[in-house]
């Protein structure tokens, strides 16, 4: 009973909108109706010119489908098509940055704007606006097999529920279902994984998200909030040129017929098809641009810390053996310092530390502080090499009469170089490992790569794996490579 | 430089004395070497002979007492007048420690360029004197590590020889050597003595010490407890520390 | 002018809602207003009950203040206190959870509810409403050094904008601001960060967390966003039974005059006093319970996973000596490829990998992934002691004829411990600091626990910094207690 | 089990070779032991010495030949039957390989209780007994790191003497030691030989060859090229390789 008065209450908000917004365009309209043309000149051209940013699954995207060639697809160009051959014209897409879409479609460069338009207030000043013909909000996944269990939002009362840290989801599911216990998490891929592993009984998230899942996924379905929101945010509208009331009247015809043979779910779950080309059916080849990517930034970083590591390390080591108590006292402190702390709380330390001060990039931010890092461990090996050559070879320095400098320059460094050459091999490669903690800051290397692939795969451990094998290859690789020319050096000095 | 005793003794040794930390390893050693003599020291282990070697050339600084060469005392030296005179002091080390990073010619050459500044070619001239003395003129451009043990410690002797040094120290130079290579090094050190070189040798071969000793001074409880000729001491030793050393060493044989 | 237009519609809708709602509630008063002694029974009483839920900061949230108390502050609370007062009655504050603050009212145990909320036509189905005492919204938060460079949400069109990702500011911003660039993070805190260091120009946020920042840090200010919202989202009224309109009419009239005078703002003021109490005044000793939580956290993981490694490791390492050839190959491949990985990405497969199978909750996969990863390098560990075992010794074994068993067990392996327990010391070290990777699935760790205190304290780089200092201490106090048993062992040896 | 020539030889090397991978270590050694003899092996580093020795008691499998020992050949018999043949071999190496976590007693209790599974009691009988033989009762329950070389090596001996073996074999035991403590080693050893021990000696000590060895084999390029008595051995060899090693040898001394 209280619902429905809810529903009731609703309704008239609704009602009065509609009856407002007819107010208000149909005012604006009659100084413009006289010289209406747009839906003969459409017909004229035989062409329908749609402007949009094809970015926004699953309302319009780029598709690499299966058959090789990139194309425009969603829900809102099957809407379009509709409505051109509902005017038996041809459908041209105009793809443009979101910024543009209204732009053009006010300065005639299109006939009409289509892209997960909401008609807010405010757009209403520059364009005309059809009907709504998608309501979107919010939504909740749930498993497939509590579909008899959650029917309703009603039913999440007292229950686990998942939603993205800090977004609106977080504070609609707080304030609005009772006795709710809210597990927030940073990345939607993580809360649905979340879900299929029965953390959470359910997951807030936008609808037409939500709908990509459920396309995408038989074992989650959906379930629509109850929460208010008003049509303004969730509602999309085709805009067209102000005064334009004929091509949108067409239109309204063609969203009517959408909304009575309910397309709009038609045409999703075909947009659905391509948004499934585009994740599982490629698998993790199709991605493989992302993880070079990632294996690039993840090997640079790796070289120039090292590179950076060895330099630093060859002057902390040097510092260790000053004849000056404080400069190795500075050596040693730095070095037991950086070498008794985690590198993921350097790395922020860099980052959210000296980024105060100066304005430090993300990746310049990791490679100096995996570079800091580096030089204490290299430091300690350096010195190491210089402490295995042996005492005796100093003693018969000294015997000879050679100043410290020859001593060092002659006989300890070039031995001390040559014990150390594979120490410093091992540390290239566990910073191969250890540059990963740089994901943490957004630098793109290959952990953060692959949470890039999982968010957009939906897939929450193929991508995993698939990082830990190429991790595994390069450290692989690496260690064959340095064995062999270790074994070759070795060769070589005892010819 | 105060300058006393101008007498035949090369080295003077004063009331020598050696602490690490609280540990005493030599205390009041005396001895006078002349130039020329071979000197042997022989006595048990950790009885301070490498110690007392290695504070003749002031390798290891003396906690009191002095060394005094040709009129110097060595103990009050500042570290860049020491080297001149270490240039003077050759020493041979029980384990060579030849640089291996070098060749056998490279190794000789070194000291002689950067610390006598000779040329390449005076320094090259001198390196192939020397080990076509030592007998190794075919292995002048081999590295240290595919010599045996009596090859490289040939080449020590080659090394320390290129400075010219007045006096040789050597720290037991054939115990890291296999028997039939001991024989080869000890020929080279008896060549050397023939041709006057002031010698001072910790070694344990009797053979060679009463071939080419002079003296032989025996240590034990870092001090020397007897000095003698070395049929003296072989045959009639008379501190009963050196009487049970001989006697147990003799025995082995 | 188009601004002006935009203006004139929002109050059209204004007046429409309030003469709405004026409508919709008069017709439920009609039926209670009868019986309406709410207002005398709290005169009465001589106390005005209120509920609200203090977690919602700068509304109302607990403040352990400079004099040691824990209270109830915030705008709310200052709003109530202003309505007892000019009712000469004295305010009480009942806490409760969100969820029973309007049961509470509508079941008679609090004269009214207040606590940041939306008077939503949901609930005005079962409670009443005051006037909107204070309109919150969307804003922005720019450097005080820019103040007049961006003087409205106009300004910042091509401009870059920082706001969470995956929020509802991400896409307003995206819709509404032309040619921006949007640079999108996971934490409030990072954000303002960005903004300090000049990373962005403005970072979008709800209005009274931007206020809070305002009061908190003089070097930044707030603009107000133009976005279209309702006030439904925006606005916050007091709760009252429904039908006590006497006493709703009564706080109206406070309303009325907070709204003359201005007062939210001073009520707000002071609020962010108590904010800057809760934050800077107190420093980081403040949070001292959340770092020793973090550093037990630490300190556990770290220790079951030693525990558990030198077990997997042992194992392993045995695995090695085996005569079967394929147990020989499970034992080195396993320990190949988890020290060819990063943990980071192993701690990964682990909990979303594992967590696809199993319920695994987020602890556990960190103690899981670190034991495993742990257990590779003990392995190897025990394989080098087993190795540092001189070959004098099996031989002399062998040719007293003792069997490989005795070998090991009373030769080999007594010598290998003795030779590995500093390395074994070193891994449980090296685990303090690599369990640092575990805060990435949300264990409490230490790490987790300073990025708790960053986002609390609005503090970027102090936090990192005592849990570097904290990280330090852990892993060089523990160093001197090995070095001191091992100097022990050694001792007792020669003895 | 099969059983030849039951004659008094107690080991006989037959066509004994031993290669690693390509490398031929030994080729075609042939000997015999007989009960109550001691053998002295001499030759220059490398030639095969201790690989020759460690075939004996298989802590190195021939790749041909057969050594048999006792009339059995111990080339045929599988790992489990070889422990019992260990048992009646002795080894005393280089390097003592006393196992340095047990105390000197347990050192020489071991092998006695988990192979011939002796009680407690027995062993630590047999352990008191041979220790004092080696004059070292006093150091029964003291660690091995505080041992000189030459107790080490009485200890090693011990052990091995405990197990009760018919043959000692020996690998350069006292090479490893300083010259005044060969002398207590050579000692037990000789004391052995003279209570009729069977032993086979890789030595350098040509004193200890000369007094107790009724045969010196002289070994070099993987082969046995002289087998003789001391006296002819050093005196008057014959092989021109082993006239040269020989004369090395002297020459050291
Ligand atoms: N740098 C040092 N610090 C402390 N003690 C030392 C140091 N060098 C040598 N010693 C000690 O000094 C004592 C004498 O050592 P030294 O090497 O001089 O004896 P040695 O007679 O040469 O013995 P060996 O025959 O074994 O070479 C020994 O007890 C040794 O432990
Ligand atoms: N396990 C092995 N693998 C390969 N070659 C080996 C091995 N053990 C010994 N050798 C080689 O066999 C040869 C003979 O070694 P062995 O130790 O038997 O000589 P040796 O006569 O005892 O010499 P030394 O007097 O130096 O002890 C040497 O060239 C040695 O490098
Ligand atoms: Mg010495
Ligand atoms: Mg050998």
């Amino acid at each position: 009973m209280k619902k429905s008065k809810t529903k009731g209450i609703i309704q008239f908000i609704l009602l009065f909108l509609s009856v407002f917004t007819f107010f208000v365009m149909g005012s604006s309209n009659n100084s413009a109706s006289a010289a209406d043309n747009s839906l003969q000149k459409v017909k004229q051209r035989g062409e329908l010119i749609m402007a949009t940013s094809p970015d926004y699954p699953p309302y319009e995207f780029q598709s690499s489908g299966a058959n090789g060639q990139n194309e425009i697809v969603g829900m809102d160009i099957e809407v379009a098509k509709k409505i051109a051959k509902d005017l038996h014209v041809k459908l041209v897409i105009k793809s443009m940055n979101f910024d543009s879409v209204l732009v053009a479609v006010e300065t005639g460069k299109a006939d009409m704007a289509i892209g997960g338009i909401n008609p807010t207030p405010a757009r209403r000043q520059s364009v005309d606006f059809s009907k709504i013909y998608y309501t979107g909000g919010q939504s909740f996944l749930i498993n497939a097999s509590d579909v008899n269990k959650i029917k309703s939002q009603k039913n999440l009362a007292g229950q686990n529920v998942g939603v993205q840290t800090g977004t609106l989801q977080y504070n609609l599911a707080k304030q609005y279902i009772p006795n709710v216990t809210i597990k927030g998490m940073d990345k939607t891929t993580d809360l649905v994984l979340a879900l299929k592993t029965h953390k959470v009984d359910a997951v807030g998230m936008e609808k037409p998200s939500a709908e990509a899942y459920v396309k995408n996924d038989p074992s989650v379905k959906m379930i629509p909030s109850t929460y208010k929101l008003t049509q303004n945010e969730t509602g999309v509208a085709i805009a067209f040129k102000k005064g334009a009331t004929s091509l949108t009247n067409a239109a309204n015809k063609s969203i009517t017929e959408i909304q009575k043979k309910n397309l709009t779910q038609q045409y999703l779950a075909s947009a659905g098809k391509y948004m499934k080309v585009n994740t599982v059916n490629t698998s993790m080849w199709h991605y493989w641009d992302y993880f070079a990517k990632g294996v690039e930034y993840t090997l640079l970083i790796s070289l120039i810390s090292s590179l950076v590591g060895v330099l630093l390390g060859m002057f902390l080591a040097l510092m260790r053996f000053s004849k000056l108590k404080w400069v190795r006292a500075i050596s040693i402190s730095y070095t037991e310092f950086v070498r008794g702390t985690p590198l993921m709380v350097q790395v922020m330390f860099v980052y959210f530390g000296i980024g105060v001060v100066v304005n430090l990039p993300a990746l310049l931010s990791g490679i100096i502080a995996v570079s800091l890092n580096s030089g204490a461990y290299v430091s300690e090996i350096i010195r190491g090499g210089i402490n295995s050559v042996e005492k005796g070879q100093t003693e018969a320095a000294a015997s000879l009469g050679l100043s410290e400098t020859d001593l060092m320059r002659f006989v300890v460094l070039p031995q001390a170089f040559k014990n150390i050459w594979p120490a410093l091999g091992n540390e290239f490669i566990a910073l191969i490992k250890e540059s990963s903690i740089v994901s943490i800051i957004g630098v793109t290397d290959l952990i953060y790569q692959l949470n890039i692939v999982r968010a957009d795969t939906y897939r929450g451990v193929m991508p995993i794996f698939v990082a830990m094998l190429l991790y595994f290859f390069m450290t692989f690789i690496l260690t064959r490579i340095l064995n062999h020319y270790e074994g070759k050096m070795k060769h070589a000095d005892s010819e | 430089m105060q300058t006393q005793n101008k007498n035949d003794d090369i080295i003077q040794i004063k009331g020598l004395g050696k602490n690490f930390g609280d540990k005493v390893i030599l205390k009041d050693i005396n001895g006078e070497v002349k130039s020329g003599q071979v000197i042997c020291i022989i006595g048990p282990s950790g009885a301070g002979k490498s110690t007392f070697l290695r504070c003749l050339n002031m390798l290891e600084k003396p906690t009191s007492g002095s060394v005094i060469f040709d009129g110097t005392d060595l103990t009050k030296l500042s570290d860049k007048q020491l080297v001149e005179v270490r240039e003077k002091m050759g020493m041979v080390f029980q384990s060579f420690n030849l640089f291996p990073n070098m060749t056998v010619r490279k190794n000789l050459k070194l000291a002689p360029i950067r610390v006598k500044h000779m040329s390449d070619e005076e320094a090259d001239k001198v390196a192939t004197h020397l080990l076509d003395r030592v007998g190794l003129s075919d292995f002048a451009d081999v590295y240290p590590d595919s010599l045996s043990g009596g090859q490289k410690q040939r080449v020590a002797i080659a090394r320390a020889l290129a400075m010219n040094p007045e006096v040789m120290l050597f720290d037991e130079p054939t115990s890291a050597l296999d028997p039939e290579m001991v024989g080869e090094v000890l020929g080279v050190m008896q060549e050397l003595a023939n041709e006057g070189m002031t010698m001072v040798v910790v070694t344990h071969e009797m053979g060679f010490a009463k071939q080419v000793a002079n003296q032989v001074w025996f240590m034990a409880d870092s001090a020397i407890l007897e000095k003698d000729t070395p049929d003296e001491i072989f045959s009639n030793p008379k501190n009963p520390r050196t009487k049970d050393f001989i006697g147990k060493i003799i025995e082995a044989k």
